[in-house]
């Protein structure tokens, strides 16, 4: 038992990859797929990811195109694929838009800032769509979740783009989902299969431990198998989730299935694709060097 | 001390007031909602586990950057040569975020209690500096020459002369120290370590939870009240008893 | 022996001091006379060696003591303390003593701040006595005492110099003052100021 | 003027020394690798067009929070009654986190640009407070008594005895002020505005992109230095003149 | 008229000033007398109102001045500042005028620090006597002064004096002084002290 490899997770406490890593280590999953899970918790995203650059954690949570970045400039990072949920815009319950382009002339307020996937997916679709600008038409809030959440809830802002668990809570609030991020991506031709966040891991790492990118997908799939069916296995994790009511719960329960992958490795051609587009939008400031798709950018899980 | 307690009461009323105006608990609540919360973090023991840590790391970094920075900026207060050589050092540490200090101390020294103390610490000491700097330059030359003349000792001339001269810079810089030394634990916490209340604020504030932000951020402000009422204030008083006698 | 020799001093253009030579043996005393602001102050700062900036040298012994024209006390530190922390060699009762015979007995624990001008000069001169100096340094170091008070602060001094026997140089207005305990009298005048008038008296 | 240069130089070469030793370029740069990122940077007019955000930032709350900071602190040193009654106040807003302030000013007033100000001079308001109010309490005492005798009036005394005396301490808080404001700043304009240095750099921190940060964080630095060589200290040279005479 | 009826003064427990009773006109002039920390300071803090803490009563004009024991000056400011930012119904003519009076003409521009400690007096009592006040306190206002000096200033005074009318309150420990000046002296002794002698010249 104790000669496993331990793989210490650094993750955003109140991440929903907590919902999973502690499925994992509640049923046993990371022992059973030959390795131990230490979690630490972080108060913030970059301090994730200091942790795991400074060599404090294994494992990290990101979005793969930051990973393509990091690859690109001379990072040994590589990414296994864990959600691929993704946000939508959502408008008050009483607003009268029905498409983007109602929106012209209002404000967005925007959680993850101006390079924030959602929001370049949904800049590309109302150009392919309305022909809009949909940056030049509206004004752009950019703030913390929870002043995103905030202000979108009280009419401050016309429109909201923020991470899913907080959509989650703002639909349960009586929001509405103007368009989802997965309907822009389909409408722009993107596979939307493609799994957007995963676990990032350095290559010095999988080396000193063979196999250990696939153990620690297998332990991943496995606690999604178990969430994705079994109704009870959400009992344990309900107090993590900070859902006020049932009807939160419900919502976050839903998108959080919804956001499950086909299990498999990533399809580096659509994955290509997608870079290229978000290379075009956000531009050097988004992806650094990585105009095309690194080598080696996803791990061998299988 | 009824006057104190009158005060802290009038400030309770106020933030009962705009609460009250306010009437939305989800971005202030009133005050007597924080009472459950609280009980319910002091009984699981959060409460003070985070407390101590965070009370751990403002010591280490309060007691490093008063000491360095008060050696400092005598030095570069009493010697003119030595200040225009450091100066452009210290505008630029001074000005340095907070961000890039942080992030650089957790990258090389790694995620530990050591980078975030050194980091607090090394965010604080231009603040010291300078403040101090200005009280070395303003010491009074005709002490300085009597001390001279009758040949009195540097560690006596160090504790009777500068220092209390110093006293006020030396009181400015410690109390607005302590507030800002706080305040970079807090990033330094959510930046990078597993506890203490800037982790803690960091965490509710993401969960949208105003009543544990709250809770937490009163909890040291209690215990900076009590700093200041039992050992600030004392301290003060005895040291300027010279000035009302 | 100490023996000064100051070529020129000057405030940036302005020279204030010239050609001002003399010496003084241990157990004689200077008196420095001259009027109002003409240098004498700057002349015992040259003296004491606090002020380097002037051309000329200056031989003085280790073992200084001064009375400024202005306490200069350590207004934070109790009258006691402020003879105490100068001299650490002295006894505690040597302090005492020290204060007794400027008539601070009684004012030991207090603040300098608490004493009027006059006791704090006082002081300031059992600070300049108390640690046998072999030169002492001295300027109008009797004013603002009445004549009773003054006196004493007189005949003090004349026991210390008799006891001890330091090189004293002193500024006074008082030329009564200054033939009673002067060995030599120095007068400045002039712009820049010279010595004048050398006059041994004893 | 030449030291400064070798001085700054000498902590350039530091800095070099330093990015050798780490001999990792994603971690600490090389000086001259900023060239290229600066340049494009410059180019594009981002660099200016965020910098200039920022400075109107700081600019306001920086006037702001020192002339309110100001008057508070000389009226709380000077009246030790007004100061029992407010110091649990500032002890408490002293000690409240920029954080917790910033959230419930931009929930109140919005996410806009007078909210972001007023979070930050609120944060800075009590550090200069307690600065001051050491200053005004360590006045000299003769020289009211003097300016109260001729019955100067108010406004007199205010320029031409009080702020004098308190010159040190207002350069000591205006120092450490600008620096302490201006890292507020860069929390706020994270937290929830849309431009200015501090959302360049929380960004590029985001991406990991150190060069970027420096070349930010570095441009910020570069106006203090400007303004501490062109204003602060030809001020303080003037201020201080009686001093050296 | 100025009166004043200081019934009992205290620091802490200490007792200094004891019924201590008189008038003055205008155009009169009073001399207090005693030894070193018997209370004279005290006394004038009472008398200019700068200290409220006794039991008693004083009435006082308006238009005072005050010469202290030291000099009180702004050392921030210059020479010439020192009394425009006082006086500021001075014309700058007045001021200079008001200057070379006590010899410090040529000083106008430096500051006070770069005076000599009797040149800094000098400018304390010109300070004192251009607002022709009502009421003139001063506390030993002639002391480091040179013979010649303190003469020419003891003439300004009683040009002042004669000229504008104040009452006067001074304190000095020379009694040629005092006689020269005062139209009556009040002599303080005892613990705590009171007024022993109340003489009237002129
Ligand atoms: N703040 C104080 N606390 C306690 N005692 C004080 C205080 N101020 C003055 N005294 C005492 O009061 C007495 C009178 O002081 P004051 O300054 O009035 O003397 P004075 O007559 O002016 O003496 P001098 O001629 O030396 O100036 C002194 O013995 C002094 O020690
Ligand atoms: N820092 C300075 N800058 C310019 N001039 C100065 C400075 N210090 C002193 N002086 C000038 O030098 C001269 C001599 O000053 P000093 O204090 O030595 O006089 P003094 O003889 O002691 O006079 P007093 O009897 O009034 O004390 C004065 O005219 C004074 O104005
Ligand atoms: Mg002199
Ligand atoms: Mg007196």
């Amino acid at each position: 038992q104790s000669d496993l490899p331990v793989i210490r997770a650094a993750v955003l406490k109140i991440g929903t990859v907590n919902w999973e890593l502690d499925t994992i280590t509640r049923n046993g999953f990371d022992t059973a797929n030959g390795f131990t899970l230490d979690v630490q918790p972080y108060a913030d995203n970059g301090a994730t990811r200091v942790a795991l650059e400074g060599g404090e954690a294994d494992v990290a949570v990101a979005d793969w195109i930051w990973v393509a970045r990091q690859r690109a400039a001379g990072k040994d990072y590589v990414f296994i694929p864990y959600s691929k949920a993704v946000g939508g815009l959502v408008v008050p319950a009483d607003s009268t838009a029905q498409t983007l382009a109602d929106l012209a002339g209002g404000s967005i307020g925007i959680a993850g800032g101006p390079v924030d996937k959602s929001w370049l997916i949904l800049r590309a679709y109302a150009q392919q769509e309305y022909g809009m600008d949909l940056a030049a038409e509206t004004e752009q809030v950019f703030g913390a979740p929870p002043l995103i959440f905030q202000s979108g809830l009280s009419g401050e802002t016309d429109g909201a783009i923020n991470f899913w668990h907080f959509l989650a809570k703002m639909k349960s609030a009586g929001m509405r989902q103007l368009i989802s991020v997965e309907e822009a991506s389909v409408a722009l031709g993107l596979d939307p299969e493609v799994p957007l966040l995963g676990y990032v891991m350095k290559e010095s790492f999988i080396a000193e431990n063979p196999g250990i990118a696939a153990a620690l997908y297998g332990a991943s799939r496995d606690a999604k198998d178990l969430l994705a069916s079994d109704d009870a296995a959400w009992d344990a994790i309900r107090p993590m989730m900070n859902a006020n009511n049932d009807a939160q719960f419900e919502a976050l329960r839903t998108d959080f299935r919804a956001g499950i992958p086909k299990p498999g490795p990533v399809d580096p051609s659509s994955a290509d694709k997608m870079l290229q587009l978000m290379a075009e939008l956000g531009g050097e400031r988004l992806v650094g060097e990585a105009t095309t798709l690194p080598d080696g950018l996803f791990a061998a899980i299988q | 001390m009824s006057v104190r307690a009158f005060s802290l009461l009038g400030l309770l009323g106020f933030w009962f007031l705009v609460a009250w105006i306010a009437a939305d608990p989800l971005v202030l609540p009133m005050p007597q909602e924080l009472f459950s919360p609280l009980w319910a973090e002091l009984k699981s023991g959060e409460l003070l586990f985070h407390l101590s840590r965070t009370l751990i790391r403002v010591i280490w970094a309060f007691t490093l950057a008063m000491s360095l920075g008060l050696a400092l900026g005598l030095v570069m207060g009493l010697f003119p040569h030595v200040d225009r050589w450091l100066d452009p050092w210290l505008v630029v540490f001074l000005n340095l975020p907070a961000l890039v200090l942080i992030v650089l101390c957790y990258l090389w020294i790694g995620l530990n209690e050591t980078a975030a103390i050194i980091a607090v610490t090394l965010n604080k000491i231009p603040n010291v500096t300078t403040i101090i700097r200005e009280g070395a330059r303003s010491l009074d030359p005709n002490l300085k020459a009597m001390t001279q003349v009758f040949r009195m000792r540097k560690q006596s001339v160090l504790q009777h002369v500068i220092l209390p001269q110093l006293a006020p810079f030396i009181a400015g810089a410690a109390r607005s120290g302590i507030a800002v030394i706080w305040k970079i634990v807090l990033v330094v916490e959510f930046l990078g370590r597993s506890n203490g209340i800037g982790f803690q604020i960091h965490l509710y504030f993401q969960l949208f939870d105003v009543r544990l932000v709250l809770v937490y951020a009163l909890s040291f402000i209690t215990v900076m009240l009590l700093v200041e009422w039992l050992i600030l204030q004392p301290w003060e008083k005895r040291v300027r008893r010279w000035r009302t006698a | 022996m100490i023996s000064v020799d100051v070529r020129s001093k000057s405030y940036g253009d302005v020279p204030v001091l010239q050609d001002i030579q003399f010496d003084v043996e241990q157990g004689q005393t200077v008196a420095i006379l001259g009027p109002s602001g003409i240098g004498k102050s700057t002349l015992l700062r040259l003296i004491a060696g606090i002020d380097p900036k002037f051309e000329g040298t200056v031989s003085r012994p280790k073992n200084m003591a001064i009375v400024f024209q202005e306490p200069t006390l350590l207004l934070w530190r109790s009258v006691f303390d402020n003879i105490q922390l100068i001299h650490p060699e002295l006894s505690e009762s040597a302090v005492r003593e020290a204060l007794s015979e400027v008539g601070l007995a009684d004012k030991a624990d207090l603040f300098p701040g608490q004493l009027s001008l006059g006791q704090q000069r006082r002081l300031s001169l059992a600070r300049g006595f108390a640690g046998n100096p072999d030169l002492l340094i001295m300027d109008e170091p009797f004013v603002s005492l009445d004549e009773k008070t003054a006196d004493e602060m007189l005949t003090l001094t004349e026991r210390l110099i008799s006891k001890t026997q330091p090189a004293t140089i002193f500024v006074t207005h008082d030329t009564t003052e200054a033939a009673r305990l002067a060995t030599q009298i120095l007068t400045l005048d002039g712009q820049p100021a010279t010595l004048k008038i050398k006059e041994t008296l004893k």
